[in-house]
Parts: structure tokens; sequence; C-alpha cells
């Protein structure tokens, strides 16, 4: 508990680190909005006077606390090319990334964890074989590439979907679902095959130590060694794998979106970036961010009830 | 109560087969304590593990006969195999630090063989692994029960897979080394543990070691092995003061003597 | 030639505990308490305790290596150390001729001619052929590692040598060799070693004197056969008779 | 290391032959390309695969080999640019913060930790906002991005290898800190070091190719694998072979290069 406490600490003082670069780095570069907000009605007076409303003149910590504090409320600006509130934009698009990545995260697991174990088991055997270099390649597709075939095969020649019919989960959260059940495949292939890898070569390598010739001496089948001895064992570098590949996949849906023509969080930052909407950007990269540090703290509070070595320290 | 008669170990791990052990016979009697001495490649490490079942590669051969209770260990199907090991045939190693379950609490380890091999309740399993831990002398075993390996020292380690080998009082303790990594006064009481246990269960006791000196203050009987060659056979005091051969000579010579030096210079 | 090499009073080590909030009073464990004792020069001393004794602190703290409180006054040039475990003690991606001519490069004003022929002295006197140089660590055996080892801790030529259980990894048989190339190098060379064993009978056939070593403490300390055989301390009984020595 | 434990090596075999092939086509590439890959040729627009054009043409005519070429040249450029950094600065912080420890280490680690805790691609469209797109602004915002890992990397093999007893017989033989870094420790980290740079090659070509497909990447004129790719999606079910060739050279860069880094942890 101390050591999820622990965690939980870590996490928010790297949020805050995190927000604080990320508000400096913007406060540089976008420059004076009050020149671009009062155009060619411009005077020293007036701008002076829109600066002091804004809360420009404040020094840059305050305005962070102020930005930060709106962001807590829920309150994340207003977007320069939209003119409407962003969060209210986030809010309606989140869903969309977080469903998505649930379920390339679901595709991988379901994926690897059988795949993986059945390799490690049969070592050397020719579908063991097999699968390693079928993995070796499905590790080099890129996700974006990866969708595009599955576009061509799935959607134009056996048509099992309509490339591009997107239905938003306001309107219909079955047919939703079902628009995401490639994208998602997409994501979650490349990062299955690497799981795949890591816990067969994490299987085996356990399978060489002193304990598992100790749980043989005391009479366990190679299945109960398997599965009682080692598995807990091998998982725990494959966790970790886990859910770095579980951020990966959040930051990687973003391109995923645009190959599938979903509009979720990616199609705004993108959209976003080209158009040099501040407010918008620092929005979804802060919110991309917490996604992320949510989940690495998850995995290593996990990781500490695996493995009994961590939580002492 | 166990024969090993000509057993031959081949390997193929590198490109030309290696024989590793050649024509090993071994007797071993209820209640007695073999030790078997050798340098590191001597095959005693290798000849123990095919007792104990354990050597299993695919890129290994074994010739010969192991037989316990009727049955050749050597050539029985996996499944006979398993219900010796752990139950009639127990085994310890070298390193208490890595030959335990880094993830697995110490009483889940401890009664696994009942599990395996009894049909005992939980709550019974519990119980005989408690006693089994008071039984090696470790303190608070209700504690101890409940912890990892990684809270214990070295030779708690070593109590422990003890105790996790002789839950099903099996008749034969292999015990491969298990004091080497250890201190010498806990290696002492580690060898201590293992007389008592040998004359309170009449478990048979074979004891691999590199050290001629603790092998001959445990053991009444010794085998001493050289390149996969066991070059001597005898009673310990036999081999230790009147060794026959030339390379048993030099083991024991090389062993420094403590001898006044007053003396020695007369 | 009886001077003092070494002479080692009221030393005193302490490592601090990581603490687990930093408002917590900084705590440390103390290692080595009171330790005082004189070596002479060209005597090999040694140095028995179990895992935890603070043996090998004593000897980093002789080295400099770690802070410590009290005096070691060495009257020597840098001792140099062999350590136990003999392929972690050569650099393992490199040749054994760079291992070997590394001290003399760091000291400078050699040519590489020079450097080469003292290499060569060194190696036939800890016994080894010349075509072990163009060889990786790894390619050696226990033995022959550890002669590299010794090779390399001479080349400076240091008056004092701290051994750190160098034999414990090795065979006996093997073991009986290099206790024999040390003796006769510290002939040689007139060389002090401390020598550091858990091993109560290496030591009694290496040593002219010994400290018993319990828990950061000296419990005895003195001319080996005293110790051995009139032993006044009860721990150094307790060593004895766990390693079946017989001083009846 | 030894020949015959290379033939051995059938991934570092494969790997070495997959990316030998392919860096000696792009390097053929810099001289010569069949046709110029900016040219557009209305007449062969979608032109099929045939011996005039060897992977056809896009809409616009233009040969797709050519382009192919060029394109995976401004790809490994940019890798490479992206991994050098990665590698400098990774070895820079990682010898320092492993070998000195203390309360250095402890503050780049945060640093370096919560950099590594962010998605690669992430980080860089942050950079790419705020610097703008462009080959070199990719390079800088991907090094930047691919430093930690090094650093990691680096600096776990530095502790494992300053507590080594050679390390503290150099330090007794008198050599510096400094020496001790970079002679003694650091030769003992390049079979580590090349299979993470082969991973590096990897995860850059990766993201180059996953920006450029987003158009916040390289700009043309410069062709780009990633680019070419959201080019060709548009014409997916009229030109599939289109897509599929820069594609397959993407993988095929990946393939050699996380082959190779395979083979090397095994040696």
């Amino acid at each position: 508990m101390r050591y999820a406490g622990k965690k939980i600490l870590t996490m928010c003082v790297t949020l805050f680190a995190v927000t604080l670069f990320v508000f400096l780095a913007f406060h540089m570069i976008s420059g004076d909005p009050v020149t671009s907000m009062l155009g060619t009605q411009a005077t020293p007076e007036r701008a002076e006077a829109l600066r002091e409303e804004l809360g420009l003149n404040d020094p840059v910590l305050v305005q962070y606390g102020r930005w930060a504090a709106g962001f807590l409320k829920g309150d994340m600006g207003t977007s320069y090319s939209y003119r409407m509130p962003v969060s209210e934009m986030i809010v309606d698009k989140l869903p969309v990334t977080i469903t998505m990545t649930l379920m390339a995260f679901v595709w991988m697991i379901l994926i690897a964890i059988p795949v993986g174990l059945y390799a490690a088991k049969h070592e050397g055997g020719v579908v063991d074989r097999i699968i390693t270099v079928v993995n070796q390649i499905i590790m080099a597709v890129p996700p974006f590439f990866a969708g595009i075939l599955i576009t061509f095969v799935f959607g134009m020649i056996f048509r099992l979907f309509t490339p591009g019919g997107y239905v938003s989960y306001q309107v219909n959260t079955g047919k939703f679902v079902g628009y995401l059940f490639f994208p998602s495949l997409a994501i979650a292939l490349p990062k299955a095959a690497m799981a795949i890898k890591l816990l067969r070569s994490s299987v085996i390598s356990e399978l060489k130590l002193d304990y598992v010739r100790t749980a043989y001496s005391r009479g366990n089948s190679k299945r109960s060694v398997l599965y009682r001895h080692v598995l807990k064992n091998a998982m725990i570098p494959v966790i970790t794998f886990l859910g770095m590949a579980l951020s990966d996949m959040i930051a990687g849906s973003i391109i995923i979106e645009q190959v599938f023509g979903i509009p979720g969080l990616g199609r705004i930052l993108l959209t976003s970036i080209s158009n040099r909407d501040y407010p918008v950007v620092m929005a979804v990269i802060v919110c991309i961010a917490t996604l992320v540090l949510v989940v690495n703290m998850i995995v290593d509070v996990i990781y500490g009830l695996v493995d009994p070595r961590i939580s002492v320290e | 109560m166990i024969r090993v008669t000509d057993l031959n170990i081949e390997f193929f791990d590198h490109e030309r087969p290696e024989t590793v052990v050649y024509d090993f016979d071994l007797t071993l009697h209820e209640g007695e304590i073999v030790g078997l001495v050798g340098e590191s490649g001597s095959g005693k490490s290798m000849s123990a593990l095919a007792i104990a079942g354990l050597l299993s590669r695919k890129d290994m051969k074994k010739r010969g006969e192991i037989l316990f209770e009727g049955v050749n260990l050597l050539d029985c199907d996996r499944k006979t195999l398993r219900k010796f090991q752990g139950n009639e045939i127990g085994m310890i190693f070298q390193e208490p630090m890595t030959s335990l379950n880094p993830v697995k609490k110490i009483g889940w380890q401890v009664e696994e063989a009942l599990r395996l091999h009894t049909d005992l309740s939980k709550e019974e399993r519990k119980k005989r692994a408690i006693e089994m831990l008071q039984k090696v002398e470790l303190h608070e075993p209700e504690r101890v029960y409940e912890q990892y390996p990684h809270e214990l020292s070295g030779g708690m380690r070593q109590r422990v897979m003890i105790a996790a080998a002789m839950i099903c009082d099996p008749k034969i303790l292999i015990a491969d080394e298990p004091t080497t990594a250890l201190d010498v006064t806990i290696q002492e009481q580690i060898v201590a543990l293992l007389k008592r246990i040998n004359q309170e269960k009449k478990t048979a006791i074979l004891f691999i070691s590199h050290d001629l000196s603790l092998v001959h203050q445990l053991c009444e009987r010794v085998l001493v092995m050289k390149g996969g060659y066991v070059v001597e056979n005898g009673s310990a005091d036999e081999i230790f003061y009147h060794p026959k051969e030339e390379y048993t000579k030099k083991l024991i010579a090389a062993i420094p003597k403590v001898v006044r030096k007053t003396e020695k210079d007369s | 030639m009886t001077e003092n090499i070494l002479e080692v009073t009221d030393l005193q080590v302490s490592y601090p505990v990581s603490r687990k909030t930093p408002f917590e009073k900084k705590k440390s464990i103390q290692v080595l308490k009171d330790i005082s004792f004189t070596m002479k020069r060209g005597e090999i001393l040694g140095l028995v305790g179990e895992s935890g004794s603070g043996k090998t602190t004593l000897a980093r703290s002789i080295l400099q290596m770690i802070p410590y409180e009290g005096t070691i006054i060495r009257n020597t040039v840098q001792p140099q150390m062999v350590f136990q475990d003999p392929y972690g003690s050569l650099n393992p991606s490199q040749r054994i001729a760079w291992i070997l001519e590394e001290p003399l490069r760091l000291k400078g004003g050699l040519s590489k001619e020079e450097r080469v022929q003292k290499v060569k002295t060194m190696l036939q006197r800890v016994g080894l052929e010349e075509k072990i140089l163009e060889r990786f660590p790894r390619e050696l055996s226990g033995g022959q590692r550890q002669r590299i080892a010794i090779a390399a801790a001479l080349m400076l030529e240091p008056e004092l040598l701290i051994a750190d259980e160098p034999v414990s990894a090795l065979d006996v048989t093997i073991q009986a060799q290099i206790l024999a190339l040390l003796k006769e190098i510290q002939k040689e060379m007139n060389l002090s070693i401390l020598f550091i064993s858990h091993d109560l009978r290496v030591v009694y056939e290496m040593c002219d004197h010994v400290l018993i070593m319990q828990l950061g403490q000296i419990r005895e300390s003195g001319d080996v056969e005293e110790v051995y055989f009139h032993h006044k301390d009860p721990y150094t009984g307790k060593l004895l008779k766990a390693a079946g020595i017989e001083t009846a | 290391m030894n020949w015959k434990k290379i033939r051995k090596n059938k991934n570092f075999i494969a790997g070495s032959i997959l990316t030998g092939i392919m860096l000696l086509l792009i390097l053929a590439g810099c001289f010569y390309t069949p046709y110029n890959p900016n040219t557009m040729d209305p007449s062969a627009k979608f032109a099929g695969v045939s011996l005039k054009h060897l992977m056809g043409c896009d809409n616009f005519g233009r040969d797709i080999f050519s382009r192919v070429l060029s394109g995976s040249r401004t790809t490994l450029i940019v890798a490479a640019g992206t991994v050098l950094i990665g590698v400098v600065f990774g070895i820079l912080i990682g010898a320092l913060t492993g070998y000195y420890g203390g309360v250095l280490d402890e503050v780049l680690m945060r640093i370096n930790d919560a950099v590594f805790a962010f998605p690669s691609i992430l980080l860089a469209l942050l950079f790419i906002s705020l610097l703008g797109s462009g080959k070199y602004h990719v390079i800088i915002a991907l090094g930047i991005a691919f430093v930690p890992s090094f650093a990691r990397i680096v600096r776990s093999e530095f502790i494992r290898n300053k507590n080594m007893d050679y390390v503290k017989s150099a330090k007794l033989q008198g050599a510096g800190d400094f020496r001790i870094m970079f002679v003694h420790i650091l030769p003992n980290t390049m079979t580590v070091l090349l299979s993470a740079i082969m991973i590096g090659f990897n995860n850059a070509v990766l993201a180059e190719a996953g920006m450029s497909f987003l158009g916040i990447g390289v700009q043309p004129p410069d062709a780009s694998l990633g680019r070419m790719l959201s080019e060709a999606q548009s014409f997916l079910f009229s030109a599939p072979m289109y897509a599929l060739f820069p594609g397959l050279t993407i993988i095929l860069l990946v393939l050699g290069f996380g082959l190779l880094s395979d083979g090397l942890k095994n040696e």
C-alpha cells in the first residue's frame, strides 16, 4: 500500500513537471495573443488593458497556476479556430481514443499470451519456428501500413467493413465498436508480435533457472512447472512491456485514426497543429500525457503486486 | 535400497559427443550417508542429477540402470518417475538463493510435495509444513511460512530447502554441495541437521561435495570421482587416511594441514 | 627492515542507511568498530572472518576507497589488490597484453618496447607462456586468470598486496598451486601480503600472523600458531571446530 | 567475434544480408535513379509494374521505384541523425549518472524517466508543434525523444560494470575517472549498445514514416516513404501497388535492423 502511495506521488510530481514544461514551451512560442485578438484596432492602451484583463502581465508561474487550476475544473480555454471551449471538443473525442486503445490492448493480450506460451512450450519445434519467423516480420510492419493492408484486404476485397464508414458512439454504440474492430487490430498486431517474442524468451530463460530444477525434483509435471512456477516469474518483464505498449498504443491511435478516418483526439491534434491552435494542442497533449502516466502508474502498482521483492524496498 | 549400475551419460551439446559420466556404480542402503567427492567437471553433480531423475535434456544420452524399489528410474515413463520425485527421493542444491521460487511464499513451496503426492487437506498441509519448518530449527515457523525467499538469510533458505525436500519423508535425500555457499559456522549447523535427520528418520543421504574433509566428517562411505570416472571407493577413514589412488592422494595433499609448526620443523 | 608497513589505529567505518522519508533522522550502521593493528614489512597477515564480518570493508578502507574515521598509516606506495573472482577482476573486453600493460601506461614514462619487455618478464614469473598475451580473459581457465590477476597487481611493484579470498573460487588442486605461487613471489620480492580468507586451513598454511574478525570487530589476533593452538576467544574456537580443525 | 559463431548465428547473417542489400540499393539511388523522382509524366499515370517502371507509377505519373529509393534515403538520413543524437547524449548522460550516482543521477534519471514514459511519437509531435515541421526538426525532435532509452541502457550497464573488480583494480592502478569510464567500461557496453542502436534505427524509421504519413514530418520536395503511403491511401482501390511498395520497403528495412539486433544480442 505504501508502495502504491509512493507511485501515485511520483506520478503527480511527473505530471506537474510535464504540464509545466508544456505550458512554458507554448507560452514562449505562442507570442502575444493580444495583437491577433485586437487586429487592426490595436492601440498600445487598449492592448495593455486587455493584457491586464487576461492576466498576461502576471508572472509566468502565476499564469501557469491559473491555467492548471482551470484545467482541473474542466476549463481548458477556448479554441482559436473553432471558437468553442476546448473541453467540449475533448470530452467529445476522448471516449473514441480510449475505446480504441483498450480494444487494441485486449487484442494484444488475447493474441500474445496464448501464442507466446505455446511457442515457449514447444521451443525448437516446427510451429515455434514458424511463429518466430512470422513474428519477426509482423514486428517490422508499421501500424499504419498494417491499417492500410487491413483496409485493402478486409474492407475492399472481403467487404467486411466500409472504409471511412465511421459511426459515432453517440449515434450507435454497437456499430461504433464494430467499426473499431479492425483499427484496433491494426494497432495491436505489431505490439502483439513483440509481446509474443518477449514472453517466449522470458519463459525459456526462466525455465533454465535453478528453482525450476527444484520444482521438478518435487515431482511436478512439465505443465505444472510452467503454470504454477514459471508463469508468474516470466510475466514480470512482460508486464513492464505491456504497460509501455499500452502508452505507445494511446499515441499510436493518433496515426491509425487517420488511416481509418476516425475523428478522435488525433484528428483534433493534427488540425490544431497545422492551424497553430495552441490551446487545443496543449490540452490534447496534456490529456494524452495524463492517460499515459496513469497507465504507467497502474503498471507499476501491478508490478509490485506480482513481484514480492519490489514492494519491500 | 537404490542400486546404480553402469551409468553412462553422454552429451551432444557441442559438435562432438562428450561423455561426462562413465560406468558409474553405486549402492545406497537404508540409513547410510555416502559422499561423492570430486573437483569441478568430475561428473559428480551429473550423476546425482541422473539419480534424482532430473536429466531429461534431449541432447543427452543415458545408459545403465538406476534401480529403486524394483523400478529402473532411467527408462521408466515420466509419470512413474514423478511419483518417486519429492516423495521417495528428495533433493537439495548448492545455491539456496536461486533454488527457491522468488515469487512464491515459503509455505507454498515447503508443502508443494504434499500437494502433489498426498490427499491432505489445506489445513493439514499447513500444519505439517509448520512442523517441518520447526524440525529444521527455524525460529517462528508461522512467520517464515508467510515470508518470501528474499527475506531469509542463506542458512535459513537452505533449511527451508531441506524442510521442503523432507516433508514427504523420502527414503533418499540427495544433497548437491548443500553447504558450499554458506559460512563455516552455518555449514556446521546444516551438516549437523543432516546428520540428525539421517539418524531420526533413517533417511539415506547421498552427499556431494568438493570438500574432502567435510565429507570425511559426515559420511561413512566415499566415492572419489575424476573426469567422469569413480577412481576410488571405500570407507571414509580408509580413503582419508590411506588413499590408494594417486589422484586421491593429490586431493588430500592439496588440503592445507593444520599441524603445529614446531612439530613440523622437528 | 622490521619497520611497520601498515599501522591502523581506532578505525571506524559506518554506512548510511537509506531513509524511507527525507524527514527521518539520518541513521547509519557501523560495520567496523575500533579496529587497531599493525603489519610488519615482509609478513603475510591473515584476516579471517565469516561473511558480514567486515573483512572486505577493512581492505577497502586501507586502500582509501571508502571514507573512514581513525588513522591508517601506510609506509608504502599505493597497495594493489587481488580479488576473489578472477573473471570479474580482468576487463572482459580487453586482451591479456592490454590488461597487463595498462598499469604501466597509466604510470607513464616507459616506451612501448620497455612495457612489453616488463610484461613478458612478469608473465614468466607467474608461470605463464607468452602466447596467452593475445587471448581474452574468457578464454583462460580459472587458475590462469588468477595468475594474470596477480601479475597485473604486481606490475607497479607494490610493497603491499591485499589478496581478498584469492583462491576461494578455485578447485583444491589449483588452489594449492596459486598459494605456492603467492608464497614464492612474496619471498622473492619481500612483499607484504594482507591475506583475507574464510578458510582457516589456508590461512594457517599461508600466514605468519592472523586477525580473527566478527561483526566488525577484531576478536583475536597474534601469531598463527598461538591463535590456533591456544586461542583465548571462544569465537575462534567455534570457527576452528566448525572447520573440523582439531587443536586439542 | 569468431567466424564459427557468426556462421551459426542465423539472425545475424539474415540481418546483414538484408540490410546490406537495402543499403546498397539506397546508396546506388544517391547517384542514379531510373527517373527523376519528382518528374511527372501524365502519360504514365498509374502505369503498372513493367520493365520500364519496376514498381509502376503514381497518380502524377512519377516513377515509384525512383521515389522509393529517394524516400528511403531520406528515411535513413533521418534515422541516422536521430540515432546519432540519441546515442551521443545517451552515452554521456548514462555514463555520468551510472558512474557517479548520487544527486546528479537522481535528478537526471527522474527527468529521463518522465521523458521515457512518453511515447516517442507524442514527444515528437509536441516538438514539431513547437518548432514547425521539416526534415531537420524531425531529426531533432526524434533525437531528443530517443535520448532517454539510450541513457537508460548505458546507465544500467555502467552501474553493473562499475562495481566489478576490474574497475576497482584500474582505480588502484591509478586510472582517472574519465579513462575508467570511456576506456575501461565503455567497450564492455558495446554488445548491448550495438543491439540497442539497431533497435533505435528501427524505431526511428517507424517514427519518421509515421510522422510523414501524418504530413508533419519530411516536407515536399523531399520524397518520403510515409508521405507516399498517405498519398497512396486515396488510390488504394484503383492502384494497390502504389501503397504496397513503399510499405514493403519500410518492412524490409525494419526487418533487417531487427534481425541484426537479435543477432548481436546472441553474440
